[in-house]
């Protein structure tokens, strides 16, 4: 790979995880400002994977995800304005103001959904990859996950049957050591995530998770294998959520402030651009750029989604059925 | 003249025919591929489509549900084969929050073309976990077509619909009719949701009969025949949606409703029909609207006790009467 | 002068008082430990019991009902705490198939003292995963007690039944009354289920009103109170059992009913209430029953769509009016 | 272990798993004799499991079991007169007429009833392991289930929580290669059940499912461990069943007639007796003696079923509430 092309991808990928910092960050204002009507799960310190996967993803590839989803939309393709529309409750937003944060849909991107219950996106993901199976397309589905549902009876039964028809599915375990406060090492004794891939007969990725271009390799990998018929992987990611659990959620308790700390300096944001820049890849100048494209972006975006209108009540039942 | 075939049969052509047709289509259960399915639904089907569109699966309800409704949301259109229904209850969860919700959360830019089959009824002592029936619960939730066909013409008929359309169907064979035969013509027909059939006219009493109550309610109507009693019998075919304005015509006609249903009262369709003809029909009622169920009760496994729980000709006889009488 | 407290805090009591009282009581849930409760059920609990009474579990609801189907069993007596009602979809098939049909199944020789609580309702943009309400569908299957308790005295009163029993007992705390204040004593009682509360009496009409909808429906008869109209409402507080007889008294003495309930209206309590009423009171009905329910549709996030489709303070009233016009 | 007693615990072994063939032929002749209204699932080839298991346990354990049970009834103490009737439907058998063969219930001796639906045994038994934990007894829960039930989520959230919690549980995989008629090893991918268990975190037994002693001697130690509160195991038993998956159904297309013959000659039974006779254990006058008095036994219960009445109609809805 050139060295013009290393710097270019490296310096997508960081566009991209800022973007979705960005737009976090907004919410979470929005959010304490009254602007958002139900729940609201950041992403902030984990947008290394969505990142790292996505962009290997086309548009008909097909990704299902979780309550914590907004940087897999935002990375699938979603606009920043889509997705704070939405959790402004406007009719503007991806799913119309029907779904909030945890309701995310975007089928013309790719985005097939976050969803309020822990589970569903794995066995999902499953079907998208039996579909393109079926219709001989080269397309993946992709679910993401937090280690919460990796005890969940779904995880089990989804990979088993990804495995055993090898569908080209990816299977993405964003473990951040908690799922809300109960810890991963409280609720599954071995946590060799990646071991249980291969009890099912996947190849399991062992992943720093707060390492784009880690994560941008395995995923690369494992997204090509899928593509050409050699079927599903599990990648666990192990990264940290450095914001609550959802936004005027309590903090504390259930872990250090020291913790927290920690994992911020480890933010994959920050030591992506420190490696480019000690890696003479990129300079100072190119960050600033794209720090102002977003802003500019973001700031355009919670300004459209303040100024778009709420759906009108009388459409409240419309599309329950296809007809 | 037209050839008889079976229920199962019946149901089997509509699928064969529409696999033909559309290769989108996939099936998945446990048996359905070379064994043919535990109740014959996809004999032979296996040899002409092979195993991608005849999948056999392991015992994972909850799984293959939740696969199927990303399958759907994503270009092909599964058939759920639960052999008996009561599997389905491993994924209500998948079914209740995310296939039935799906077009609507995504403003309807996602479809979700699945059908849900299975058998269900009390009968040959099949015990509490194989005698389900479960329609009142999909009725209650929004995003289900509910269909239950009572004969071989209307299961073709009605399958192909749920076949070509873009809703989640769930398609209820009592397990009592799959044997039975009748007329099915070779040409391609289908049969709209939503309209009931009346399967017998007459002008004392209307009678709703759900599912394997339709044969029932038949007999105690030739008898009653016999005495002079005149009984209109409303077979709704779909409950979801439901022919509501095919049962108040009938009530305006007659003035006395009984609903004749095998599962449980409380919260039922019966429960449904009755509160809709009071709110849409009160002042044509002679009577109150009288429903006939099973009994509120687990499925017990011997003759003797099973036969207690359901609904037979005599107490329908007797229900019927009592309706006349009030 | 009694003492005021929440209705969340009533519960709580009545569960500290009891696992006090019954060290084979304990409780399961995500967050239920330590944190004590995303809803504040067990604050303060698991410094007295620790971990083996206060379970934190991992997100395997069929999992940990499964298992406390099987502790019920064998002398212990599970608290499984939701946290949101709608997770409970996922061990449906454990509560239909397993729990409500293991004493009939042994034929009364093994018990199953369970209790399954959590939050139910729409509300606060909780969206389509976190608003479900569910109890038509538990009314309609055997062998559950359904408790939805109104306001504080309640809800520590019928905690303290379920407690005790022997039955398994969901029990449903909407979201709008959490922090409702009321009083409730500082002694020892409970109240027995199927038996309804007459919130206010009146004679022009009767209005059943399920759990939030209570509030809802006092307001509306209040205002309709100083146009001179007596309207009589009732809570049945459980609706399995449900307590027919009041309400049927009641309609002997108004001629008029009106249910309202926040959930879907196809077999759902209010068409079960209306159906009963048909088949026992029928002579008394000077009007139809009429029902008034949400909209049949999964929960829309945004402000402008949910407020639609919930029953409100203006479609309450002007229900009554239409019944009243009737 | 002197050789008396050693002598004397083979022919109890093999006196239990001839009580259940017996029970279970009898059961099969009944079935083709039109006196069972339900579906019959016979335990045949397979008696060695529930045998070797049920061995170590006491009434106050509690075993939940299969569609496949009447092995697992028998073995725990509920009397082969008890399990016809009940086939017969009537009002002497275990559950009192009401379950059949997938409902078989008998608290008063452990046995917390077979089930219908695939799965639920095993949480139901991680249930008792937590009620004898927290109630402070030194009991076990004991679940039986099929190679079938593997893969479903019931499986990976029990053993899940046995393991994180510790709980007295016994999980018997009765692996017999089919589920119906499909094989285990399309349904999973990678057959080693064993070293799933220690993927949970608990140890997991590879075991010959055919040889009585050791099994038994696997689920001694299992259950030793599990009473005296080192957690729970798995035991992984390779077996097979040598009539069709119900009494009634056909029994071909999926398995030769030559791999059912090459089973038979490993018969538990069979292959317990020889052994015994080569090591001069036992004579054949022993297992004439039990074959008589099992044949007394079993012909008694047939004829006890026979003469019992059914169930009063008026009862059917009883015991749906406890009071
Ligand atoms: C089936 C189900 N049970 C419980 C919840 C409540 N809940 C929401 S998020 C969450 C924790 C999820 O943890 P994890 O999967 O690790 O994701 P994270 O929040 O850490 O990203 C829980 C228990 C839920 N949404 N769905
Ligand atoms: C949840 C569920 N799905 C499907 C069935 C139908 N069924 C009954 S037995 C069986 C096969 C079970 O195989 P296995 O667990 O290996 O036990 P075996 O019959 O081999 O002893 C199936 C699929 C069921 N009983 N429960
Ligand atoms: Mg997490
Ligand atoms: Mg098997």
């Amino acid at each position: 790979m050139s060295e013009e092309i290393a710097k270019e991808q490296a310096l997508t990928l960081w566009r991209q995880m800022l973007m979705i910092r960005r737009t976090e960050e907004q919410l979470a204002k929005s959010y304490a400002g009254g602007m958002i009507p139900g729940a609201c799960h950041t992403y902030v310190g984990e947008e290394a994977v969505a990142t790292g996967v996505c962009a290997h993803l086309r548009h008909e590839d097909a990704v299902f995800s979780t309550h914590r989803g907004h940087g897999h939309a935002l990375a699938k393709g979603v606009p920043p304005r889509e997705v704070i529309a939405e959790l402004f409750g406007r009719v503007t937003g991806c799913s119309r103001g029907r779904g909030g944060s945890m309701h995310l849909f975007s089928p013309e991107v790719g985005m097939m959904g976050t969803s309020g219950i822990v589970g569903p996106c794995i066995l999902q993901a499953t079907g998208a990859g039996y579909s393109f199976k079926l219709l001989g397309k080269d397309n993946v589905g992709v679910a993401f996950f937090g280690d919460g549902a990796m005890n969940n009876g779904a995880f089990h039964e989804g990979l088993n049957l990804a495995a055993i028809w090898d569908l080209p599915v990816i299977f993405v375990c964003e473990d951040n050591m908690y799922a809300t406060e109960v810890p991963f090492a409280y609720a599954t004794k071995n946590q060799d995530v990646a071991a249980r891939a291969r009890t099912y007969g996947m190849p399991g990725y062992s992943l720093d998770g707060n390492d784009v271009l880690a994560v941008s390799q395995a995923a690369s990998e494992a997204i090509q294998r899928a593509r050409s018929g050699g079927g599903p992987s599990l990648l666990h990611c192990k990264t940290y959520r450095t914001r609550p659990h959802a936004e005027g959620m309590r903090d504390a308790g259930y872990r250090t402030p020291q913790e927290v700390e920690s994992w911020k300096q480890r933010d994959p944001i920050v030591t992506l651009k420190a490696k480019l820049l000690a890696q003479n890849l990129a300079e100072e100048g190119d960050f600033e750029e794209i720090e102002s494209d977003i802003k500019a972006m973001v700031d355009e975006a919670a300004e459209f989604a303040k100024n778009s209108p709420y759906p009108d009540p009388a459409t409240a039942t419309e599309h329950i059925f296809s007809v | 003249m037209m050839r008889e075939i079976t229920y199962t049969t019946a149901a089997r052509e509509a699928l064969a025919e529409e696999m033909a047709r559309d290769p989108s289509i996939f099936v998945v259960g446990e048996g359905i591929g070379v064994r043919g399915g535990n109740f014959n639904t996809t004999q032979g089907l296996y040899e002409l489509y092979g195993p991608m569109r005849l999948r056999d699966t392991p015992i994972v309800e909850r799984g293959f549900v939740g696969m199927c409704t990303g399958a759907a949301m994503t270009g092909s259109r599964p058939v759920v084969d639960f052999m008996f229904f009561d599997f389905i209850l491993d994924s209500f969860g998948e079914l209740f929050n995310q296939t039935s919700k799906m077009q609507y959360m995504s403003s309807g830019r996602l479809k979700m073309p699945i059908v849900l089959r299975g058998c269900i009824g009390i009968g040959g002592s099949s015990a509490t976990h194989h005698s389900g029936s479960y329609y009142p619960i999909f009725v209650h939730i929004p995003g289900f077509r509910v269909v239950m066909p009572t004969n071989p013409y209307d299961a073709k008929g009605l399958f192909k619909t749920a076949l070509r359309g873009d809703d989640p169907v769930l398609f209820l064979e009592h397990k009592s009719l799959l044997n039975v035969k009748g007329h099915v013509p070779e040409e391609d027909y289908s049969i709209p949701f939503g309209q009931a059939a009346i399967v017998r006219e007459g002008t004392q009493a209307t009678v709703v009969a759900l599912g394997s109550m339709v044969r029932l309610v038949e007999k105690a109507s030739e008898t009653l025949a016999n005495e002079g009693i005149s009984i209109e019998i409303i077979d709704p075919r779909t409950l979801a949606p439901l022919d509501i304005d095919t049962i108040l015509q009938s009530v305006h006609k007659t003035g006395r409703l009984l609903i004749v249903d095998e599962t449980f009262a409380p919260c039922g369709v019966g429960s449904e029909i009755s509160s809709q003809v009071m709110e849409k029909g009160f002042d044509d009622l002679d009577a109150p609207v009288m429903r006939l169920n099973g009994l509120h009760t687990p499925t017990p496994y011997s003759p003797a006790l099973e036969a207690a729980v359901v609904p037979n000709a005599q107490t329908i006889l007797q229900s019927i009467r009592d309706l006349l009488a009030e």
